[in-house]
């Protein structure tokens, strides 16, 4: 019983955002203000029960039951990001700045050693192996072509990058040849997705046509 | 004319878009499928293992990609329940926990594979790197039971199941970042087979591993799943899936090239 | 801003020494359990590369900024798209319709999100004068507030605090599609003329852009997430181009910061050039110390 | 206090983050790890702001009866429902499953599955052969969907009597040579620039999030 509602409403609710298609109108109007309540809603609950509860409030319960003491730590946290609820009262508001603070110097911390060794070493490595490969004989023609080309698409994309001098002369040609290679990567990266994307309402249509309406 | 063309309602796209799909889907039309080497070579890793070996699969997608992965999950899944290959499901996000389950339910169902013997289920565990990384000492570290909450040690299929060493495969079924980490943390680390089915956006991104051998197979999306569809000989959601696409595709090819010839008569004429 | 060379004075230092005290006190208690050698080394030798990296580039970019301070004019390439601020703004103005500025889904600490945050700046001392409307429809309610922080400091710089106001910045969801269903509805409904995508995007950003354009306003967009950008750049009039967005900020402020920090990035592509070339030319000689300290470190 | 401390802050934890990543030590790791769930439980409080923000823009909406105001009492309806069940009775409770699973998956997904709608529309209008970089941007995307179709290669072998399976061989070229080289130069340039910022932002030279340069 609860399911066929529950399929009903699904169903509508698809309709409604389709409608968009057409263009603005009250069913998508109705969805889509319905839609950002409930995110809301569910982004809350999320919070509380993955974030709230085992991060501050289990660490801090075991503190006291279990005799945990190292869980008293969690005030700390707890009180710095209780300084979120400064901005409420506009006297006080530039308290926020302290967490703020925190999270992003957290977040630049952590990046400056995990991107220098994921993506700068990964990818210098990635482009360089393909050499190792040609020395030891492993490859055949067009893959020695395919390695060199690879080559010239790194340096010369890089090249389209430099900020600092005039792209004239020969870091024009080069920075040119770079263009070519994006635009040849943003085409195929298009055309790749667009699988992707028609498989998504394959799947609703799937849903609408099965599931709801029983037709296949 | 040709302005008009150039100049198209895209309301007129969509309703072509929407047809594409729809008029197929109640059609149910079949095109033939190529498979290509890196989904043959998933394919051919599980074929050659023998009865009573262990492929475990990460379920690491959450509902927005189910579209691509489920059917690879239950084409991989009948192939091993064919083969008697045992089955470990798990997933490292919490979204992914409840798709696992029913699609592991619904295969063995259909082929009568019997948990606890043919697979188990372990579910969800938060703290991604830490899960992989404590599964290579003991999976029973990480997962001290299995998804209906059953103690590993009461599971008959794990007795002799403690870490990667008696797992012959792993295949990552990821919307995201996961099978990095299997690859970062499994694969170099305790020199763990590794083999990924991903969506299609990402699939460009998995190849500098296949490159390296550090997947040793890997399936693109829907695609994929029709490929292996193909390779067990059993059609389902993907086949037909690729089939729908290749209409939407040629839509789109189509409109394309349309639009570039209304764009060269225009272009002819101002001249 | 003080003056030129505050930065390393105090804050820097009293952090430091904040810190000693702290961590070698709770070291001192730690080290004490240690039970593997793992455990109780202080550094990870494998590392040291990717640490010496660090430093090297570090050190490039502080200095490039010191040097930028100094007061030399640095230069900097043609931007193409951002001559076209000037024009959707005067457009919008024109108009009389409002200008919509999204800054994706990235949170505060995400460079694309900091990089967007200057930009918006910039256009918010453009939009003051005018007194056309700026509309932020924003997915985390930390960037919101300092969104909201900035561009009243903008408005203030320009002498405009009367123009500024708070109800155009506010927060909208942080559901990835509810986001777009919610930005798309206010895009049909108000009709900005000009439509601003600036940061980190994801799935959404074709949805976002098609239906900026089927209501016709001219869209700039600008994202560092690589997969994002063919649709930004078949959907919107002008794209910014990975590292173009980070540029974005110094060639419209023409802060020496800004600038001097990109002239560092500049040394940085000189340095992995060099290891490129190099590594290729010893790779093709049979000489594999490069690619093997490369490999080293993963 | 309003932009020394945040300062100070932002450098002590981005030092630290960036530092303990290279430090196998037990205390390390534990700090490391320790800070990290110190910001999942800073960053929740944040949502309070969002919240705040919320009701206030919807408030004054209905408040003023400004266009569509009726619509915004369904986002309170929304976000009430869902917190009111989500909370106490969590997110495994069936009532709450039901309303995630049939109002805001449909949704969700719908909305993500306009894309296939979209990225047909896009292709049409934007890939011209107006200019080289154009036509390249459109060969590319057109070879790849051709090659992702299985109807390509089909098409192809019974029209063309050589190159079996071109078309789907070429997609796999282009996407393994031109477009991972493209996206290698972007991601170098991109890592180089998320570097250089965190250095800024550690070292106290970017403070942007401070909320505009004035104002102390």
């Amino acid at each position: 019983m609860w399911e066929l509602i529950g399929i009903w409403l699904a169903a509508l609710l698809t309709l409604c955002i389709f409608s968009f298609l057409y263009r603005d109108n009250p069913f998508y109007r109705f969805a889509e203000h319905l839609f950002v309540g409930v995110s809301v809603g569910y982004g809350i609950v999320l919070t509380v029960h993955q974030g709230l509860i085992p991060f501050a409030w289990n660490p801090l319960r075991d503190a006291f039951t279990q005799q945990q003491w190292i869980g008293l730590v969690k005030i700390i946290p707890i009180c710095i990001g209780a300084l979120f609820f400064a901005r409420l009262f506009p006297a006080h508001g530039w308290l926020i700045r302290y967490p703020i603070a925190i999270l992003i110097g957290v977040g630049s911390g952590l990046a400056i050693p995990n991107v220098m060794r994921a993506d700068i070493f990964e990818q210098v490595l990635g482009t360089l192996t393909p050499f190792a490969q040609i020395h030891a004989g492993e490859l055949d023609p067009f893959q020695i072509f395919g390695a060199i080309l690879m080559l010239l698409g790194v340096i010369s994309t890089l090249t389209y990058f430099f900020f600092s001098v005039e792209h004239r002369g020969v870091v024009g040609g080069v920075s040119k040849i770079g263009i070519v290679f994006l635009m040849i990567g943003f085409g195929s990266a298009f055309g790749n997705t667009v699988m992707g994307r028609v498989s998504l309402l394959i799947q609703r249509v799937d849903f609408l046509l099965a599931d709801w309406l029983h037709l296949i | 004319m040709i302005e008009k063309l150039m100049n198209i309602d895209r309301r007129i796209v969509f309703i072509l878009v929407g047809l594409a799909v729809i008029i197929p889907s109640l059609l149910s039309v079949s095109f033939p499928i190529t498979v290509s080497q890196p989904t043959r070579s998933t394919y051919d890793y599980i074929e050659s293992l023998p009865t009573g070996s262990t492929l475990m699969i990460g379920f690491n997608y959450g509902p927005s990609s189910l579209a691509e992965l489920h059917p690879m999950a239950e084409a991989v899944i009948h192939h091993c329940f064919q083969q008697k290959v045992r089955v470990i499901g798990m997933t490292l996000l919490p979204d992914g926990a409840t798709l696992g389950d029913d699609m592991l339910r619904k295969v063995a169902d259909e082929t009568g594979a019997i948990y606890g013997e043919d697979y188990v289920y372990l579910g969800f565990r938060p703290g991604a790197t830490q899960v992989l990384l404590g599964m290579g000492t003991a999976i029973d570290s990480v997962f001290e039971a299995d998804y209906a909450k059953t103690p590993l040690a009461e599971i008959p299929m794990m007795a002799d199941i403690t870490n990667y060493e008696q797992i012959d495969l792993v295949l990552d079924l990821a919307s995201g970042s996961s099978t990095e980490w299997w690859i970062v943390y499994t694969n170099t680390r305790y020199n763990q087979q590794i083999a990924a089915g991903v969506t299609g956006v990402i699939v460009s991104q998995m190849y500098p591993y296949l490159q390296t051998k550090q997947l040793i197979g890997l399936m693109p999306g829907l695609l994929g799943a029709a490929e292996y569809e193909k390779l067990i000989g059993r059609p389902a959601k993907g086949t037909e899936g690729m089939s729908i696409q290749s209409f939407a595709h040629l839509l789109v090819v189509g409109l394309v090239i349309l639009g570039n010839i209304a764009f060269f008569i225009q272009r002819r004429q101002a001249e | 801003m003080k003056g030129p060379r505050t930065f390393c004075s105090s804050p820097v230092i009293q952090g430091l020494v904040l810190l000693v005290v702290v961590l070698g006190y709770a070291a001192n208690a730690f080290a004490q359990e240690a039970t593997t050698i793992e455990d109780a080394q202080w550094f990870d030798t494998n590392k040291i590369w990717i640490f010496l990296a660090v430093l090297l580039y570090s050190a490039t970019v502080v200095y490039c900024i010191y040097h930028a301070r100094s007061g030399k004019e640095l230069f900097i390439r043609r931007i193409p798209g951002l001559e076209a601020v000037d024009e959707a703004i005067g457009r919008a103005t024109e108009m009389g319709r409002s200008i919509m500025y999204i800054l994706g889904l990235g949170g505060v600490s995400n460079v694309a999100t900091i990089a967007s945050m200057n930009i918006l700046s910039q256009v918010a001392q453009k939009t003051a004068d005018y007194e056309t409307p700026l509309r932020v429809p924003c997915n985390d309610p930390i960037v919101m507030n300092v969104v909201r922080e900035m561009v009243r400091t903008a408005y203030l710089n320009e002498g405009r605090p009367d123009a500024y106001n708070e109800e155009n910045i506010f927060f909208l969801t942080e559901s990835q599609f509810a986001y777009a269903a919610g930005v798309d509805g206010m895009m049909v409904r108000e009709e900005p003329a000009a439509v601003f995508l600036q940061g980190s995007f994801f799935a959404e950003s074709l949805i976002l852009a098609e239906t900026g354009n089927s209501i016709g306003a001219i869209q700039i967009a600008g994202t560092d997430k690589e997969h994002q950008l063919p649709f930004f750049i078949a959907a919107c009039d002008y794209t910014l181009i990975g590292e173009e967005l980070y540029a974005a900020s110094a060639y419209l402020s023409r802060e020496p910061m800004l600038l001097g920090s990109l002239k560092g990035q500049d040394y940085g592509k000189v340095m992995i050039f060099g290891a490129i070339v190099i590594g290729v030319i010893l790779e093709l000689f049979g000489i594999t110390w490069l690619t093997t300290f490369f490999q080293r470190v993963n | 206090m309003r932009r020394q401390v945040p300062l100070i802050l932002c450098f002590a934890f981005g030092i630290v983050m960036a530092l303990t990543e290279f430090s196998p030590h037990r205390f390390s790791q534990w700090l490391n790890k320790e800070v990290i769930d110190w910001t999942l439980v800073i960053g929740p409080f944040a949502l309070v702001l969002a919240i705040a923000t919320l009701i206030q823009t919807h408030w004054t909406r209905i408040r003023r009866r400004s266009e569509y105001w009726q619509y915004s009492f369904l986002v309170f309806i929304g976000m009430i429902v869902m917190v009111v069940i989500g909370i106490p009775l969590g997110q495994r409770h069936p009532v709450f499953v039901w309303l995630f699973r049939y109002v805001q998956v449909p949704m969700d997904a719908t909305m993500f599955s306009l894309l296939a709608f979209f990225i047909a529309s896009a292709a049409y209008r934007a890939f011209r052969a107006r200019t080289l970089e154009a036509t390249l941007l459109l060969a590319a995307a057109l070879i790849v969907m051709i090659g992702n179709a299985p109807v390509g290669d089909l098409i192809w072998n019974t029209i063309i009597p050589f190159g079996d399976n071109l078309p789907s061989a070429a997609r796999q070229w282009i996407l393994d040579n031109p477009n991972l080289s493209a996206r290698r130069g972007i991601i170098l340039g991109i890592s180089l620039g998320v570097i250089s910022q965190s250095i800024r932002i550690i070292l106290g030279i970017e403070r942007s999030y401070l909320g505009g340069v004035e104002g102390d």
